[in-house]
């Protein structure tokens, strides 16, 4: 499946501090969003699934630092962009505009002195300069409207709406430019599930309107399995696994792929057995040799305490765009 | 299937409203506002017996554990310990409240907030268990006991754990503190708010399995709620269904999760994420049934709190509050719903 | 009973609290205003004065305490402050009016500046963590930890003097009449400028401090993050994002700042013989000129009821989460 | 708007100031200490006095003012004022006994106004004569009878409250009246209707300032004529700045600072002590470091009166003799009477240690700084002496109650010695310890100084009078209640560059202190300098 | 019903190792210690401190003693000069020194106890007894505090360097008493407040051991600002010459030096050292501070280096917004898309 891709990244990775107090959060990933998919991220808590997000658009705060790597953006129809080498104004520019990105905690994303229109229109300013007064707060109701909320509550403070009113005013300013990328990290773990399903159930039908890219970030595995076209599974700061989302989840090559798949409760169908994944999570200061993930492998065998394995789609299988990183399954010599 | 253990904690009529401040506008006016958090609730905890109760955000859950801790003063309703009335007089302190908090204890819903940033593991424990008198005599004792409750959630070796900060813990660490915690007063209830809601799949399913074991070998009688009805279906005996404040379906898990009666259960069930529907692409999403807000519990909706957003609605609905009608399917699935009227008689 | 009227009743209270203790402490000092005025003067003055100044302030009818207090009481709900002694016989309230907008001009004006330049600074320290504007931070706790008094001093001894441009004290030239001339005001400004900056050199470096660790609190906040994220210019993120909620806990901070505005800073006035109120109170505490003390008390009480008042609203105003909660 | 001042003489404007506070109410009453005209002197200037005395000579006679000559009776219970003609009165009329009668009545009528105190019994007008008559003889009150200012009756009588009006449009006879008033200065204009020669200074302008440092910097800059205020170091700070012009003159005035001891506590009852005591400390350092040389004239004569002032008042045999003495003429003034020395330590009769606890306010500095000089000087004969700075007010009750050991103070001061030793030494005043005490706070307890200070009060004839006092300097010498250090002073600083004429020590004709009658003589004195 | 078909394993958690925490912590008060600021102000009261307990053993001359060099400016033999008498500066401001600190950090205290005892009951507790605990810290913060605190020194007879310690701390909790009473209201309906009393732990517990430990950082700077507020009062009660405090302080010196006209003079050095003993104090008192509020907020945290070697070549700054791109190798080389 060759496609068309929108944002390109390559071999990047991000530290948390500098020098010999660095941690590395995000190594070498590479990743390609295409035109109009949702990709789904998903791994265990703290496995760096949010500082790839926020290192790429390069709003990690300090003392996060991009060490290596490469984000290109692919506009419709221009020449690529290189995003980790833009200026801060063109980096100004770049934002919202191409890319918009829905942060973890909506609750805290809006400014609480100021009106949902006041930010909503904040935007639109800053972008679009020449817009009239009357056509931006005509704007901003439309926003407002598209993401299923009366335009009534555009004079509100944001601690007059409940999570997911807010959550869905973020989603709603995320789409203000029409922008071609749209990264969600959990923007909807603090909500029910009965909201939850209504969030994306918009987002679903925003994204066929617009056709922008998502790239969605959870630890919720069941939700991307139903929601999104391609799923990446992260673990210790690497992509470990990625595949279409009904590929992966019915099967899955890493093993802890596979111990995530079996750790969810079904709530339909015949009960299964829940195996779990023994162990904790690496220690970002020492990370084992090897596969990082071998000392919790139930199939970890002699290579992987020794060489980390490389992202690839493996030898033996024919499925297109499925990657994996696992010594179990080798990969071709010449991945794509 | 016939319910015959014995009922440890038992709340009758539960109700908790909140006040609420005035607007500006309002000032003058004579009505006061309360939030309805909890009206007329209902329940039995029964020994070595796990009671799931779900329902969506900012139902009253929370609530009604806080009020089952005594945590809140009631509003009205009554809660029974072993038949007795149990109320006292003030949520604060005094000796009646510790001896109903050694038999009821409960777990926060956030594990992040609910440990002592500036005290240690050792700290925590060691307050419980002299609290309750159990912490022995000398140091010796009360190292045994402390090892032997760390032990019981599994997070051993004790010396490793004892003397940490909670920020030094991962989060199902904690939530394994807050568990011992409670165990530590060597309660006959435990009211367990959202265990697992923070942890990933792996971790989750961890605490899980220890609240079970715990249930079995110590015959604890287990308030689990969640947001999780997937996980109530695999850990609890029976589940309740809140909504807006008032209980709306309950019965046994397997049942409730499966045959939904109430058509907010109904709704609760469709929206939880299910990898087994048509994946990709996101199909199972475009439904229409269930949409709207959740209702405002200072006004809430006259009849059926869930009428605005029924799609089964009836006149009835919007004037006549339903009470509990049994379903019919098992002995103990009851629904507050009109559908279920017929079924009744 | 509803949050304003319980406001109300908060200011009432503490406001009779605050006077009762006013008018009781004074009374306390030993000694007794005559005498304390022979004795200010140092045989500079008859002693059979004694008996005709005792007579004159009233002194010589026997008024038991609660007499006193209560006819206080009455005295003020009349609006009558009484008569000074140190003043005699102006009303306090004549004193009071003279000495007032002395005060609030050049104090309030000041603390007014040096919270906004404070502020000001303080954004920018905070924004810019770490750069050179941060590193003026160890030199203005230096100067605020300076006593307004010494700096006022040594202000006086090195700018003015003979044919300087800036007095040395006063409020403004002697022989001038106080109004609207421009002559006036020319010279009411340049006596004002020399206190002036010791009052900001002195306190600009608190504000500052405030607003830059709210700003780097601040500045740590998500929506600070999504406000970059949606590529405002940074003027706007820093202004109108962070400084705009770092600027919060300031506010209650400015309430009580202007408020204290008399009892805090009268030592400027002292060195600098600032014709204002904290001049008149160390004046009339010398002289145990109670009906002053009070009157001077009276309006520092009202001063800071006031200016809680007022940073109330203003916090209310500022903070739309404060608006539900009243 | 205000004149450069350095143009000498140009504009014919006296600048007076005093360091009494930034501002201060507009008020006139010349009864009220706290009024502007009694701060700032120009109350002399407005309503002048029966009769001038030299303070500086207190034992000359006072120069006829509006009273043109006055009679006392024998007792000197009475006196018969004859009021001179032809004062106008600013507004005009003309000034009449009734207004003179009237001055002394409402005194009588109003105690707050009665600023002496003065037991008036009754006035009476006799044409241009006024007999007013006492409880008792005024002997050692003339000058204070004399001193009174004549007020208006008409405007007077028309006050509710003489004490309590500020009296905003003054009818005076002085040479002067007020042309504006600021919260900080008052200018003065010369009349040209004042009943003699008028003064040669056309416009006077009274300012206060904010305090000592800000008067000297007006001194300094010209902006100030004349003024009376403290200065450190005045010799530098402000003589040396332009020494042609820029003067000071402190004569002393009949009365004495000193360390009063308290004579009840023993070993302090012993008198020998405070001789001793009296013979060691330097009241030169006294003078030149803590009176900066120049304020509190040193008191050097053994029976505590201020030389020259009271010169005409010392007995023969105490003319002339310094209370200092050598160290070992104190020590054996002790050793002589019981005391031993224990190495450096000074030992009572008893076998005790002496020591003594100094109190004084703590925000006195100069009275500090003597407190300083006298500790020093008491330990070369051994005592040891404790500074305590007190406060003002708990000070104030410890000396009127009797509660301290040995304190710097003040005493009264008057037309002759007698008010300085009455309020040192009268039994008549003695209260036991823990009363209030108005005079002799020392406790000293001697009928014969009793007797001798009545006698000198109530005596007929100047024999007995002479007899009285010499008999009250011998108790003092003998005993020394109190010993005095420095004279209270009638003095001012003053810049000779606009204006000439002030009294000096070669030209002593007043008190040159502005806020004193005298000034009224010196502005009458002063010509604008060349 | 059965459970039995859940086949659950629990994880094997991996204990953490007890020696990497115990460094851990260690390193927190590590980071304290090696915090320059925190350092320099702990360096400048340790020796404000030797200077008060010893300054009168190290003192050249008897503060009071008169001497010959009348008005001197500083030299080696009087280090910051002499006075009107000739007493020694130096000696001044060396013994000075006691009486300052003393009256500092006692009132301080006795500030931060009553502060404590007041704002975090009245903030706990509800009902009137705590209504009526925070009425009384509102009617103190509104009293003026300076005039009053001439006022009651002028009441009390003799007042030593205790009795002003005791005033100034009685007249001056009420600030830290109202933040503490915020902090507190926001504290007590944390969950681990609940949490504790859901333990069945007593009031005064909490109170004291779960709610007190959290309030460290306020107790810590407000204690650090009353001691602030207590020097500059001290000093200027002396100043004023309102009381005579003890032997020597530091305002004391300053009063004789204003009583003398000191600047007027051009005796500079009178009034100057004492000036920068003050600014002294005060800045090590609020370097101290910082580094307390930078110790327990992690945000305030310096975090070592704060500018960065950019890909471009360039040094920037770390800042939120705009994470730095480092300079790597492997990045420029592959530059240009
Ligand atoms: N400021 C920091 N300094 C050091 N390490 C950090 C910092 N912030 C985050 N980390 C570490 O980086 C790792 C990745 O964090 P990240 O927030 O990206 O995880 P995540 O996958 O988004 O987890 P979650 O699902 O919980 O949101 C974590 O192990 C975390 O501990
Ligand atoms: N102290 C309080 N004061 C006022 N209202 C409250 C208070 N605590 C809870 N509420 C309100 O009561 C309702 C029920 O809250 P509760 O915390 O019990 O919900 P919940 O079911 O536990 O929700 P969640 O799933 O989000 O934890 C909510 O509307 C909440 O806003
Ligand atoms: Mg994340
Ligand atoms: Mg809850």
């Amino acid at each position: 499946m060759k496609t068309d891709p929108v944002l390109e990244i390559k071999g990047l990775s991000v530290d948390y501090g500098l020098g010999n107090q660095a941690v590395r959060a995000v190594r070498d990933v590479s990743l390609t969003l295409n035109r109009g998919e949702v990709l789904g991220l998903a791994g265990e808590s703290g496995s760096g699934k949010s500082t790839l997000a926020y290192g790429l658009t390069r709003l990690l705060p300090p003392p996060g630092v991009v060490s290596a790597g490469k984000v290109i953006y692919y506009p419709p129809g221009g020449e690529p962009v290189d995003v980790l080498s833009l200026t801060p104004a063109g980096l100004r520019e770049f934002r919202w505009a191409e890319t918009s990105i829905v942060f973890q905690g909506a609750m805290n994303s809006l400014n609480p002195v100021y009106k949902v229109s006041t930010q909503l229109i904040d935007v639109l300013e800053a972008h679009q300069p020449g817009m009239s007064r009357q056509a931006r707060t005509a704007r901003a109701r439309e926003l407002l409207k598209m993401v299923g909320i009366s335009e009534d509550r555009l004079d509100a403070y944001p601690h007059q709406l409940s999570g997911g009113m807010r959550q869905r005013v973020m989603i709603g300013m995320a789409l203000a430019l029409e922008p071609k990328i749209v990264i969600m990290d959990e923007p909807t773990t603090a909500l029910d599930v009965v909201m939850q399903r209504q969030i994306l159930r918009q987002l679903v039908d925003l994204r066929k309107r617009f056709d922008f890219s998502v790239l969605f970030i959870t630890h919720d595995l069941s939700l991307l399995v139903e929601f999104s076209d391609r799923i990446a599974i992260m673990y210790g700061g690497r992509i470990v696994e990625q595949a279409p989302a009904s590929v992966l989840y019915r099967d899955s090559l890493h093993p802890y792929s596979d111990g995530l798949l079996h750790s969810f409760p079904a709530l339909r169908g015949p009960r299964r057995d829940l195996v779990g994944i023994p162990g904790s999570p690496p220690d970002l200061r020492s990370m084992p040799s090897g596969c990082s993930f071998h000392p919790r492998c139930p199939k970890a065998f002699d290579p992987c305490s020794v060489d980390v394995p490389v992202l690839g789609t493996p030898a033996d299988l024919q499925g297109p765009a499925r990657k994996v990183a696992c010594w179990l399954h080798p990969i071709r010599n010449s991945a794509d | 299937m016939t319910v015959t253990t014995e009922v440890v904690l038992a709340a009758e009529g539960l109700t908790k409203h909140f006040p609420v401040r005035k607007r500006g506008r309002e000032l003058l006016s004579r009505t006061n506002h309360v939030v309805h958090a909890v009206d007329d609730v209902d329940l039995v905890l029964r020994r070595g017996w796990v009671t799931a109760l779900v329902g969506e955000s900012g139902s009253g859950k929370s609530t009604v554990a806080r009020l089952l801790a005594q945590l809140y003063p009631r509003t009205s309703g009554d809660i029974r310990l072993h038949g007795e009335s149990a109320a006292v007089s003030t949520a604060r302190g005094g000796r009646r409240f510790r001896e109903y908090s050694r038999k009821v204890q409960m777990i926060f819903q956030d594990p992040f907030a609910s440990l002592n940033p500036v005290h240690t593991v050792r700290y925590h424990l060691t307050r419980a268990l002299r609290i309750h008198g159990r912490a022995g005599k000398g140091k010796q004792e009360l190292h045994s006991a402390l090892a032997e409750l760390l032990g019981r959630v599994q997070l051993t070796p004790a010396e490793s754990y004892l003397d940490k900060y909670p920020h030094e813990l991962s989060g199902g660490q904690r939530q394994r503190v807050a568990i011992a915690r409670a165990l530590a007063a060597d309660p006959e209830a435990l009211l367990a708010d959202e265990p697992v809601s923070m942890l990933d799949v792996s971790i989750r399913l961890g605490v899980l399995n220890l609240l079970r074991n715990l249930k079995e070998r110590l015959n604890l009688a287990i308030l689990y709620i969640t947001h999780d009805i997937a996980s109530a279906r695999y850990f609890a005996d029976d589940t309740l269904v809140m909504y807006a404040g008032r209980m709306v379906e309950g019965g046994d898990s397997e049942t409730v999760t499966q045959h939904p009666a109430h058509p907010y259960t109904r709704l609760l069930v469709d929206s939880a994420p299910d990898p087994d529907r048509i994946t990709g692409s996101a199909q199972g999403l475009v439904q229409e049934e269930g949409v709207g807000e959740p209702p405002s519990l200072i006004t809430p909706p006259d009849g059926c709190r869930f009428h605005p957003r029924c799609p089964f609605v009836m006149d009835k609905c919007r004037t006549a509050l339903p009470p509990r009608f049994d379903v019919g399917d098992t002995e103990t699935h009851w629904a507050a719903c009109w559908l279920f009227e017929e079924a009744k008689a | 009973m509803s949050y304003f009227l319980r406001r109300l009743a908060f200011y009432v209270f503490t406001a009779w609290a605050a006077l009762t203790i006013n008018f009781f402490i004074p009374r306390l000092i030993p000694g007794d205003p005559v005498s304390a005025l022979v004795n200010g003067m140092r045989g500079q003055i008859d002693p059979a004065q004694i008996q005709s100044l005792t007579v004159l302030f009233g002194l010589d009818k026997k008024q038991s305490m609660w007499e006193q207090y209560t006819s206080y009481l009455a005295q003020l709900a009349r609006g009558d402050l009484g008569i000074s002694f140190g003043n005699f016989p102006l009303p306090v309230s004549e004193v009071l009016t003279q000495a007032l907008p002395w005060t609030l001009l050049l104090i309030g004006v000041t603390t007014v500046l040096s919270f906004l330049l404070g502020t000001l600074l303080g954004v920018f320290a905070g924004w810019w963590r770490g750069s050179w504007i941060d590193g003026l931070l160890p030199a203005t706790t230096f100067l605020s930890s300076i006593p307004y008094f010494w700096l006022g001093l040594i202000a006086v001894a090195l700018f003015t003097g003979v044919g300087s441009f800036l007095p040395a004290s006063g409020g403004y030239e002697p022989g001038l009449v106080p109004g609207w001339s421009g002559e006036f005001i020319d010279s009411a400004l340049r006596h004002s400028l020399l206190p002036a900056a010791t009052i900001i050199v002195a306190s600009v470096g608190g504000w500052l401090l405030a607003m830059r660790n709210m700003m780097v609190t601040v500045t740590a906040e998500d929506y600070i993050t999504v406000a970059h994220a949606k590529g405002l210019s940074e003027r706007r993120v820093m202004m109108n994002y962070a400084a705009r909620n770092a600027l919060l806990p300031s506010v209650s901070g400015f309430g009580m700042a202007l408020g204290l505005v008399v009892g805090g800073t009268f030592l400027v006035e002292y060195v600098f013989s600032y014709p204002g109120i904290g001049l008149q109170m160390l004046d009339a505490i010398a002289k145990h000129d109670y009906p002053l003390i009070q009157g001077i008390f009276l309006v520092v009480t009202l001063a800071v009821l006031a200016a809680n008042f007022l940073a109330d609203l203003a916090y209310m105003a500022l903070d739309p989460r404060t608006r539900k909660e009243g | 708007g205000t004149e450069t001042p350095s143009k000498p003489g140009a504009t014919g404007v006296l600048n007076i100031g005093m360091p009494d506070g930034a501002t201060m109410p507009a008020n006139n009453n010349p009864f009220l200490d706290t009024s502007f005209a009694k701060h700032l002197g120009y109350a002399w200037l407005i309503w002048e006095p029966l009769a001038l005395q030299n303070e500086t000579k207190p034992a000359d006679e006072p120069k006829p003012w509006l009273a043109t000559k006055w009679k006392w009776s024998a007792d000197y219970s009475s006196v018969v004022l004859t009021v001179r003609e032809n004062v106008k009165w600013s507004d005009g009329s003309a000034m009449t006994a009734d207004d003179v009668a009237y001055s002394f009545q409402i005194m009588k009528d109003h105690k707050g106004v009665n600023y002496y105190a003065l037991p008036l019994k009754d006035v009476k007008v006799a044409g241009q004569d006024v007999t007013v008559s006492f409880e008792g003889s005024q002997y050692v009150n003339r000058t204070k009878v004399l001193s009174t200012q004549v007020i208006n009756k008409k405007q007077w009588s028309a006050f509710s409250d003489p004490a309590k009006d500020v009296v905003d449009k003054p009818i005076g006879t002085g040479p002067y009246t007020i042309k504006s008033v600021t919260p900080s200065t008052v200018t003065l204009s010369v009349r040209s209707d004042y009943w003699q020669t008028a003064p040669k200074v056309a416009e006077i302008r009274c300012t206060t300032y904010s305090g000592n440092d800000t008067q000297l910097t007006a001194l300094t800059s010209g902006a100030t004529d004349w003024t009376y205020a403290f200065m450190a170091n005045a010799k530098t700070t402000f003589v040396a700045k332009d020494p042609a012009h820029f003067k000071l003159w402190f004569p002393p005035a009949l009365s004495a600072d000193g360390l009063w001891i308290n004579t009840t506590k023993a070993p302090f009852d012993n008198a020998h002590l405070r001789r001793a005591m009296s013979m060691v400390i330097n009241r030169d350092d006294i003078f030149n470091q803590a009176m900066a040389g120049y304020f509190k004239p040193k008191v050097g004569n053994i029976t505590g009166i201020p030389t020259p002032a009271g010169d005409a008042f010392l007995a023969p045999e105490y003319k002339g003799k310094s209370s200092e003495s050598d160290l070992a003429t104190a020590k054996k003034e002790l050793t002589d009477n019981g005391f031993t020395f224990d190495g450096t330590t000074l030992k009572d009769p008893t076998g005790k240690p002496v020591t003594i606890t100094l109190t004084d306010p703590a925000d006195w500095n100069d009275y500090q700084t003597a407190l300083t000089i006298i500790k020093e000087n008491l330990a070369t004969i051994g005592i040891t002496a404790k500074i305590d700075k007190a406060n003002q007010d708990a000070w104030f009750d410890a000396i009127a109650k009797g509660n301290f050991d040995a304190a710097l103070h003040w005493s009264n001061g008057g037309a002759t010695p007698y008010d300085m030793y009455e309020n040192i030494m009268n039994g008549a005043q003695l209260q036991p310890i823990g009363t209030t005490a108005n005079g002799n706070y020392g406790r000293f307890n001697s009928p014969e100084a009793t007797q001798a200070l009545k006698d000198y009060a109530n005596a007929t004839d100047d024999t007995a009078r002479t007899a009285a006092m010499h008999k009250i300097q011998k108790i003092m010498v003998e005993q020394m209640p109190m010993i005095a250090t420095s004279a209270g002073n009638l003095g001012a600083e003053y810049s000779t560059a606009k204006w000439t004429g002030w009294p000096d020590e070669s030209n002593p004709y007043a008190a040159i202190q502005p806020t004193r009658w005298g000034m009224l003589d010196v502005v009458m004195h002063l010509t604008p300098a060349s | 019903m059965a459970i039995t078909g859940v086949g659950i394993t629990t994880p094997n958690v991996a204990p953490a190792d007890p020696a990497q925490t115990a460094t851990r912590r260690r390193h927190g008060l590590h980071r304290l210690l090696v915090n320059g600021k925190v350092t320099s102000g702990l360096v400048m009261l340790g020796v404000l401190t030797l200077i008060a307990v010893f300054g009168q053993a190290l003192a050249p001359f008897d503060p009071s003693k008169r001497s010959s060099d009348i008005l001197q400016s500083p030299s080696l033999k009087h280090w910051f000069g002499t006075t009107h008498i000739g007493q020694d500066i130096f000696s001044q401001v060396l013994v000075g020194t006691r009486s300052v600190m003393f009256v500092g950090f006692t009132a301080g205290l006795v500030a931060t106890i009553i502060g404590v005892v007041i704002g975090v009951t009245s903030g706990y507790l509800s009902g009137s007894a705590a209504e009526g605990l925070s009425a009384i810290s509102n009617v103190f913060i509104v009293i003026p505090a300076l005039p009053l605190i001439i006022i009651i020194t002028n009441v009390v007879p003799n007042s030593g360097d205790w009795t002003i310690a005791l005033v100034i701390g009685f007249t001056s909790w009420a600030w830290g008493a109202r933040l503490l009473r915020a902090q507190t209201l926001s504290l007590r309906r944390r969950d681990f407040v609940e949490a504790a009393r859901a333990t069945g732990e007593s009031t005064w517990r909490i109170i004291g051991f779960e709610i007190l430990p959290n309030l460290t950082a306020i107790i810590a700077s407000s204690f650090i600002g009353t001691v602030m507020f207590a020097v500059a009062t001290e000093i200027a009660l002396a100043f004023v010459g309102i009381s005579g405090i003890s032997e020597w302080n530091w305002g004391e010196i300053l009063f004789w030096a204003q009583g003398q006209q000191a600047l007027p003079q051009g005796a500079w050095w009178w009034f100057v050292p004492v000036g920068l003993c003050i600014a002294l104090l005060g800045t090590a008192l609020s370097l101290v501070n910082f580094g307390i509020d930078e110790f327990v907020n992690p945000r305030l945290r310096a975090s070592g280096q704060s500018t960065v070697k950019a890909s471009d070549g360039s040094r920037v700054r770390m800042k939120v917004g705009f994470t730095p791109v480092l300079a790597d190798p492997s990045r420029s080389k592959e530059i240009g898309i």
